[in-house]
């Protein structure tokens, strides 16, 4: 139980440092893979919370496909910043 | 019977095979879908009319298990009408979008199905969470039919929209999940028996639940997400999201209600005002046809909210009250914005595109005057229901902010309804207009009059309303593309059968009635003669024109304050369509509805009290309230004087009634403003013995004698001929207004007296002048001059009335400057008397002008081959005279009955009448014999005249002046420009245009207001997300406080 | 029928008396005029020789129906007045018609000529008789506002509007005249009457000794002969107004004219005295003095 | 440990909605608006864990006599389900609504998408 | 600035959800649907060894259809919204490695999914996590193979059916069982085994081939995009 208890105080922790980066990262790539990381590591918190099911769930949609998604999405955007010119340095905003 | 639950099957299961089908065979995609809805329709119109005979409400089971174990749904009467109405419009509106649709491919078209299945299941479902998956799909459905046509406006706000939905569904998950953690239950029924409001944390739960419902009703401010949907999107979603997802929404707040306490009520009713007002507000500033329509659909919801909030106070009648103003809700705005899609111009002052097709626009204003509440349509019947509910129960804040919002909401939809009807249309493109565009809103329309219709047979006061002259008019309007003189005839025949049957009647029962009726029907026949003088089709004249007709017989016939109230409408709906037919009318078609708006407001507010305090419709119970007397009187009183127009609420007037048509100005001058009257004469025969009331009285009496004083001096600087009898209208009433006011036996009969001839000289005046300006082309009297030698018909006629008018005798207009003396000094107004006969010999200035000006002095040389006024006006103005001049020498065949008639209610200081004799407590007066003796000496001296210059020379005015030598410029001959200078510099400061300006400034101000907080919706979709978030976190503290 | 044929015939015997009355008394003030401006002045039979000249000018101009009708209309009033106005209290026969109507009728009887008499010149086409009549109908209304009130003041204190009875409730010593009981009110309509009569200093709407300008400007011959009988007959007859209201009427012809000599006297003395008003500045005089004095008249009865 | 999953997922909710209310990034919004639904789903998986219990999962280690004594609610995590999937659907939409504003205007930056207002 | 009043309402919404928070106690025992569910009777009466599955796909089945539709009509919204982007693909080489990997892997882990959509109402996971394996395994091929199209039309017509079978099993409960969706109308097997649970495990695996022809559908699309620049 205790080490049950540690591992999700752990958990807890990671989540709360990649939700800030995932924030304030200025890299978008970094972001994003943050913002998987914590699904990641709220699915590690499912499994504790003996939830197997969700943690299955989370990990394969919440953290890996929405991810993929996000970098589809990031790619194509910029590689039409790349055609533009001047850059428009979005990632800073 | 199939079970709802199959309306999914059908939904899904359709949604689904489209996957098979090709993607080139859009057509039969689309049709399949259609096929579709209409099925999951007749499900629910299956069970609609199952219920309605009677059948019980159904549950329906998931799984095989009971709730609150698994997820259920319900069948009942709300559920079969809201699924009906979700259903019809899923149908007409895919049937609209068909181009769309194909054009977007079937992915679209399963879209479009899905949407409307998961509207469906909102409305059924009894389980939270399966509330909040189906919310979900439908927002997600919407985000998808929000680019369905795709611009970059429309991704904007399929954007926003999804960030703050998104945000809500948040919200509303947490919210039902704390539910289920301190419940233990996702059953809406079961959550409400568990009643967690009481815990701490179960409070925060529900309202995370319903904050995030009524978000999602699109509550003011946080709603600017919604407003850019609602402009951006294709107007055929537009529609679907403003009539389908709204009603669906609506309903599921209603269902969510049953889990909060108490304290939700008043947080509904003040979140729903706020949009309500607010909303309507931020539409006058908006000048876009569909952004504009989405304000008026939130405030609409607003309202709907407040209803809902008012659940406690409305009790049973919430659901007449509610279902009526959604159905017109529904009915309308699904209209309007398929209207938007046919019109395809953004911009509301090009709507007057809609006159290509004249049906279009018929179904224009049909929808407008369905969203302000007119009568026949049922939300007229939700709203009065809704102002005598809440008066009774003293609610009169929310009372009064409801008839604030709605006339705001008034303010924008006439205006736009003013562009469509005056703007040019000739430089705008053509519409294009297919069958499938055409069907929705013309099948829509059609079902607004046959809810009305059958709203009303819900409506026991209605039951004795005699349907008659509706059908009538509906059958005028068919015949619409008949010639005028056709028309004209049948409206006669028309009108003089229902003049036939209810003036004797009348006669017999009621001589204050009769007379009011025969003004009302005899001058309606009479100006209707003129009519003939027009040529062509007169589109649209007769409908209108008989509406108001129909809404003024209903007023006499009224027996109820709801009889009234409808006819009252109908009268101002008509006679604002006559008004705005005017070629420069339409900012004065809209000051004259704004005013009729809000002067029908303060009646139906003073009625709400009248029935709060006696607890019946009754007309004749206003006699018998106790409480609230003051107030009661003066919002009727209010209500009533803008139509009279007394000073303050007159500035409508002399616009409308001058830049109308030749024969409607005398229909809305001399006989419109004489409903005023038959409403004030109403109240204080009932009202007129209290304490009170003859204090306010004596406000009204002051304000009768400054109304004639600053009409007859604004009259006596007019250049413009109708104008100048406009004004002349205006202190006519104010005379009429100082004599009822003074509630006094002498007083009322002034007041009759005075509208029996005010209806007789101002209708000739009117219809002569207008002839003479449908003659002459202009309404500027120094632009005429000398006219009485080509129209002697229309001179003797002007003389006559003008001499009837001033009071001089022996014509009928002395009878009521005798009566008035006579009651000034029996009353004891002396002052207030004194001001209102000095008005009356102020009233020579115009009167002479008009005359002189027109007639009389130097002829134009562009006027010299004009002809006489066209006989058609001349006939009725003929039998006019001939009523002045029997009035004038028998003026005891009127005033001795009235007087008996008046004596029921004041039977102090009535005349005693002696043949033709008539002594009042102060003087006499012998109408017949000073007609003799001034008959008599007239000819006498104009024979003897005539004997001693029988050989006069008639010869050219400017012979004598200029020695026939005509000067160079023979116009500036004619002096009528400005006469009254001299009288102007001494006393023109009294009509200084202050009232004018003062609502000016009014409007100003509510202008620069709705620009202010309009500032709100910056077009940042973030900042719309941080309004949502606000505004839960307001709710909360508002509540927790 | 036949006390009414004796009605008829004394009151055409009466309107002669007024008519000479009227002029006796024109001629005499513009000879006072005259003499206190260091002039001859006129003849006292100027008068009748311009009557009789005028309806005997052969040559006459018309300009139309109404031009026509205008001098009848003008002519009607000031009759109309006469016959509607008691004259002589305690006579049942020189009381004229006035049992036809109240001290009202007279009061917008009044109108009658003067609006006729403003078409008629109308239709002349002249551009001054316009102006004439814009100027007469703006100072008009003004002059009614204290008149009115007096009036009305009047009326309250003798409780009727009946011109007969009020008159017989000032007999009996004129200390009953209302001139005494009810200054206030008759202040006010006296100065009203100076416009009533338009005199100097409320002249200008005929403004007799400059170049033609006003209502009449058009008129002569016959139509002029008319307009000046009605000139004549109307002084006297407001005169007589006045008389029956402030100053006890009259039981005997001698009285009348005695009183009505004084009333109109009173009206030539302020104009002799005060020069001539514009229009705005007697519009405004109206509504400042005799204004405040006429509500005051009403306040004190109140 | 549910009261670290709590108060993990109610941070996580505030933060989410911080970056969806402060950042201007159209992609940075949609992280935030995807941290807020994990957030959320932890909050639910939390609420669904009873002390001391497994996965509500009848195998050989728990019979099903005694499976209500022992197991977690199933009721919640069947709704996290539902919720993932949800939350991908609209996420992965606004992505794409997204990718065609950027293509519009050449921008992410969220105040110039301000085409609508007032 | 605005940041600061951004801040304050945030705050406020944390002092708003505070109480949520703080009257949070953990759940000493089963609430009363949990318990429902866990009392062997009615375990029985679904007879899945799994209660997620049970409570996903019978007591919330309702609510499992309503988020296919959810997935069905993101799919579809992304197809109309993207599709004119269709355009010339841009070639890129991938390493011989990872396209041998791809091609042996690619029929492993549709099998996986597969095999956990099937085994759903006895084991964790099911339609939703099969399908997302599968969808992985469908991004894997895109990404090994970004040059050959996909079989689009095959992904739609497998969504279609499944999601059709999904509709008529539910319709098919409503008309010869007890209520929409009920699993009863298959025998229900013996409890623990692979053919238990009645209609569960059809119904799962059928809403797993949804679930993984949308998210692949889904992400083919974006790729669509991708690809066209």
């Amino acid at each position: 139980m205790n080490y049950l208890l540690i591992t999700s105080i752990f958990t807890g922790v990671i989540i709360l440092v990649f939700t800030f980066i995932a924030i304030y990262q200025k890299n978008m790539v970094a972001a994003i893979i943050s913002t998987g990381a914590v699904g990641l590591f709220a699915s590690l918190m499912y499994l504790v919370l003996a939830a197997p099911d969700v943690a299955m769930t989370e990990a394969a949609i919440g953290s890996g496909l929405s991810t993929f998604i996000f970098f589809y999405v990031l790619n194509r955007i910029r590689s039409t910043d790349k055609k533009k010119s001047d850059s428009v340095k979005n990632d800073q905003l | 019977m199939i079970s709802p639950i199959h309306i999914i099957t059908i939904g899904l299961g359709v949604a689904f095979a489209l996957g098979f089908v090709n993607k080139k065979a859009k057509n039969f995609s689309a049709t399949i879908m259609l096929v579709a809805i209409g099925l999951m329709g007749a499900i629910s119109v299956a069970w609609l009319t199952a219920l309605l005979q009677g059948a019980e409400t159904v549950q329906i089971f998931t799984a095989g298990f009971k709730p609150p174990y698994s997820i259920n749904l319900m069948m009942g009467i709300h559920e079969a009408f809201l699924t009906t109405l979700i259903n019809v419009a899923g149908l007409l509106g895919g049937l609209y979008l068909l181009q769309s649709l194909k054009n977007a491919g079937n992915h679209a078209i399963m879209v479009f199905l899905v949407f409307i299945m998961g509207l469906n299941v909102i409305i059924m479902t009894r389980d939270a969470f399966n509330l909040f998956v189906f919310m979900e799909v439908v927002s997600i459905a919407t985000a998808g039919l929000i680019i369905l046509t795709e611009t970059g406006k429309s991704i904007q706000a399929g954007f926003k929209y999804m960030l703050a939905t998104g945000i809500i569904a948040g919200i509303l998950l947490l919210g039902i999940i704390f539910a289920y953690y301190f419940s233990g239950t996702l059953n809406i029924d079961s959550l409400a028996e568990a009643n967690i409001t009481t815990l701490k944390g179960g409070s925060v739960a529900v309202l995370m639940i319903l904050v995030s419902i009524i978000l999602e009703l699109k509550p003011f401010p946080a709603n600017g997400w919604a407003l850019d949907v609602y402009e951006a999107s294709n107007p055929g979603i537009s529609a679907m999201l403003s009539a389908a997802s709204a009603t669906a929404l609506y309903f599921v707040l209603f269902k969510v209600l049953a889990i909060a306490n108490e304290n939700w009520y008043h947080i509904l009713t003040v979140a729903g005002m706020l949009t309500f007002i607010g909303s309507n507000l931020l539409g006058i500033k908006q000048n876009k046809a569909r952004r504009l329509l989405g304000y008026s659909s939130v405030g609409q919801m607003g309202l709907l909210m407040a209803i809902l909030g008012l659940k406690p106070i409305l009790g049973d009648k919430l659901e007449f009250i509610a279902a009526t103003i959604l159905v017109s809700h529904y009915l309308a705005k699904a209209g309007l914005f398929w209207l938007a899609g046919i019109v395809e111009n953004d911009n509301i002052k090009n709507w007057s595109a809609l006159r290509r097709k004249p049906i279009l626009l018929v179904l224009f204003g049909t929808f407008l005057f369905v969203l302000i509440g007119f009568p026949p349509f049922p939300s007229f019947y939700g709203k009065w229901e809704l102002i005598m509910q809440l008066s009774s129960n003293q609610h009169y804040y929310v009372l009064a902010l409801i008839l604030l919002g709605s006339f705001l909401e008034g303010i924008y939809l006439f205006r736009w309804l003013g562009y469509a009807i005056k703007m040019d249309f000739e430089t705008l493109p053509e519409l294009n207009i297919n069958w499938n565009k055409i069907i929705p809103p013309v099948l829509f329309g059609v079902l607004v009059y046959v809810a009305g219709y059958f709203t009303s047979a819900l409506v026991p006061e209605l039951s004795a309303l005699n349907y008659i002259p509706l059908l009538f008019i509906a059958g005028i309007y068919f015949i619409d593309s008949l010639p005028a003189y056709i028309k004209n005839t049948v409206a006669i025949i028309g009108m003089s059968i229902y003049g036939y049957q209810i003036l004797p009647p009348l006669y017999e029962n009621d001589m204050l009635r009769f007379i009011f009726a025969a003004i009302f029907i005899g001058g309606g026949i009479l100006t209707l003669t003129a009519g003939y003088a027009y040529k062509g089709k007169r589109s649209g004249f007769y409908p209108v024109a008989l509406l108001m007709y129909a809404g003024l017989a209903y007023i006499i016939q009224a027996t109820n304050t709801l009889e009234f109230f409808f006819g009252w409408e109908l009268m101002t709906a008509g006679s604002y369509f006559l008004i705005i037919r005017g070629k420069k009318s339409m900012p004065h078609g809209l000051s004259y509805m704004l005013f009729s708006i809000a002067g029908a407001y303060a009646i139906l507010a003073g009625f709400g009290l009248s029935f709060a305090g006696t607890g019946t419709y009754n007309l004749s119970s206003l006699a018998g309230i106790s409480s609230n007397i003051t107030i009661i009187f003066s919002l009727l009183a209010i209500g009533f004087m803008t139509k009279t127009a007394s000073l303050g609420l007159h500035i409508w007037l002399p616009g409308a009634h001058a830049e109308a048509e030749s024969d409607v100005s005398p229909m809305v001058s001399a006989i419109l403003l004489k409903a005023g009257v038959f409403g004030l004469l109403l109240l204080i025969i009932n009202m007129g013995h209290n304490t009170e009331t003859a204090q306010i009285g004596y406000i009204l009496g002051w304000l009768g004698a400054l109304t004639a004083l600053v009409g007859n001096l604004a009259a006596a600087f007019q250049e413009d001929a109708k104008r100048l009898l406009a004004y002349s209208s205006i202190a006519q009433l104010g005379y009429i207004l100082f004599a009822l006011a003074m509630m006094s036996h002498l007083g009322l009969l002034t007041a009759m007296y005075y509208s029996i001839n005010h209806f007789l000289y101002k209708a000739i005046l009117f219809l002569t002048i207008g002839a003479v300006v449908m003659r002459v082309g202009t309404h500027m009297m120094y632009k005429m001059g000398g006219l009485i030698k080509n129209m002697p018909l229309a001179f003797i006629a002007v003389l006559i009335g003008i001499i009837a008018l001033s009071g001089v005798p022996p014509l009928s207009g002395f009878g009521g400057k005798w009566l008035l003396y006579n009651a000034i000094l029996a009353k004891g107004w002396y002052l207030q008397g004194a001001m209102v006969l000095f008005s009356g010999i102020i009233a020579f200035l115009y009167l002479f002008k008009l005359i002189y000006s027109v007639f009389l002095g130097q002829m134009k040389d562009n006027l010299r081959h004009v002809k006489d006024i066209s006989i058609w006006f001349a006939i009725p103005v003929y039998i006019l005279i001939i009523g002045i001049m029997i009035i004038s020498a028998k003026p005891e065949w009127v005033l001795q009955p009235l007087g008996d008639m008046i004596s029921q209610w004041y039977p102090n200081a009535a005349l005693a009448w002696n043949g033709g004799l008539a002594t009042g407590p102060y003087g006499y007066w012998n109408g017949n014999g000073i007609m003799i003796t001034v008959g008599i000496m007239f000819v006498s001296l104009a024979t003897w005249l005539w004997m001693m210059s029988r050989k006069a020379v008639q010869v050219k005015q400017f012979n004598i002046v200029y020695s026939a030598e005509a000067p160079q410029r023979p116009e500036t001959t004619h002096i009528s420009y400005n006469i009254y200078a001299g009288y102007n510099k001494a006393l023109g400061w009294i009509v200084a245009p202050k009232i004018t300006a003062f609502w000016d400034t009014m409007t100003e101000w509510i202008h620069s207001l709705a620009q202010y907080v309009r500032q709100l919706y910056s077009g940042n979709g973030q900042l719309y997300a941080i309004y949502v978030l606000a505004y839960i976190v307001v709710v909360y503290f508002t509540m927790i406080f | 029928m036949d006390f009414e044929l004796k009605r008829l015939g004394f009151t055409l015997l009466g309107l002669l008396i007024v008519l000479n009355w009227g002029l006796l008394m024109g001629a005499a003030m513009r000879k006072i005029g005259a003499r206190v401006g260091k002039r001859y002045g006129i003849p006292w039979f100027q008068p009748w020789i311009n009557l009789v000249k005028n309806y005997a000018i052969r040559t006459s101009l018309s300009h139309g129906i109404m031009f026509y009708l205008g001098p009848v209309f003008r002519l009607s009033g000031g009759i109309g007045l006469f016959l509607f106005m008691p004259m002589i209290i305690g006579s049942q026969l020189w009381l004229n018609y006035s049992f036809q109507g109240d001290l009202v009728l007279i009061m917008y009887f009044q109108f009658f000529g003067m609006l006729g008499m403003a078409l008629g010149a109308g239709e002349g086409g002249h551009p001054y008789s316009a102006i004439g009549i814009s100027r007469g109908l703006s100072q008009f209304t003004t002059i009614e506002l204290p008149l009115t009130l007096a009036i009305i003041s009047i009326a309250i204190q003798y409780d009727t509007l009946s011109i007969i009875e009020i008159v017989q409730a000032q007999q009996g010593g004129f200390m009953n005249w209302t001139v005494f009981t009810n200054p206030v009110a008759t202040i006010a309509a006296m100065l009203s009457l100076l416009g009533v009569l338009s005199h100097s200093p409320f002249n200008l709407v005929i403004a007799p000794n400059e170049n033609p300008i006003g209502p009449p400007t058009e008129y002569h011959g016959s139509f002029l002969g008319v307009l000046q009988t009605n000139r004549a007959i109307l002084h006297v007859v407001e005169a007589a107004l006045f008389m029956n209201l402030f100053f006890g009427g009259a039981t005997n012809w001698f009285e009348f004219f005695a009183k009505t000599f004084l009333i109109y006297f009173w009206s030539v003395f302020v104009g002799v005295v005060f020069p001539r008003f514009r229009i705005e500045q007697s519009v405004s005089w109206f509504l400042k003095v005799p204004l405040v004095i006429g509500v005051l008249a009403v306040i004190l009865y109140m | 440990m549910e009261y670290i999953a709590l108060g993990t997922g109610m941070l996580v909710i505030l933060a989410g909605l911080w970056a969806i209310m402060t950042r201007k990034n159209l992609i940075r919004i949609i992280i935030g608006f995807s941290l807020f639904d994990t957030g959320i789903h932890l909050v639910l998986v939390a609420i669904s864990y009873v002390k001391g219990g497994t996965a509500p999962i009848l195998d050989s280690t728990v019979c099903i006599q005694d499976a209500a004594q022992r197991i977690v609610d199933p009721v919640p995590q069947a709704l996290v389900l539902t919720a993932i999937v949800i939350g991908l659907g609209v996420t992965a939409l606004m992505l794409a609504f997204a990718m065609k504003m950027h293509k519009e205007k050449g921008t992410l930056d969220i105040r110039s998408f301000k085409d609508l207002k007032w | 600035m605005k940041n600061i009043f951004t801040l304050m309402i945030l705050v406020a919404f944390g002092i708003m959800i505070y109480p949520l928070v703080n009257s949070f106690k953990g759940n000493d025992k089963l609430p009363e649907l949990g318990n429902y569910y866990a009392q062997p009777e009615n375990v029985t009466k679904v007879n899945s060894a799994n209660l997620v599955t049970a409570v996903v796909v019978t007591y919330r089945g309702l609510d499992t259809l309503g988020e296919v539709s959810i997935l069905f009509l993101t799919a579809a919204i992304i197809a109309f919204f993207l599709k004119k982007q269709t355009g010339k693909h841009e070639v890129r080489e991938n390493s011989e490695i990872f396209t041998t990997a791809a091609k042996v892997l690619f029929p492993l882990m549709i099998i996986l999914g597969v095999y956990i959509f099937m085994n759903g109402h006895l084991t964790p996971g099911g339609g939703f996590q099969g399908g997302a394996v599968i969808a992985s395994a469908v991004i894997l091929m895109l990404l090994a193979f970004p040059e050959v199209p996909v079989n689009q039309k095959l992904l739609s017509y497998m969504e279609s059916i499944s999601g059709i079978v999904f509709v008529g099993l539910a319709a098919l409960g409503a008309l010869i069982g007890f209520g929409y969706l009920d699993n009863a109308i298959l025998p229900l097997g013996t409890f623990g085994k692979f053919l238990s649970a009645g209609a569960v495990p059809i119904i799962y695996s059928f809403v797993g081939l949804k679930v993984g022809a949308e998210l692949s559908n889904i992400l083919v699309e974006f790729k669509s995009v991708q690809s066209n620049e």
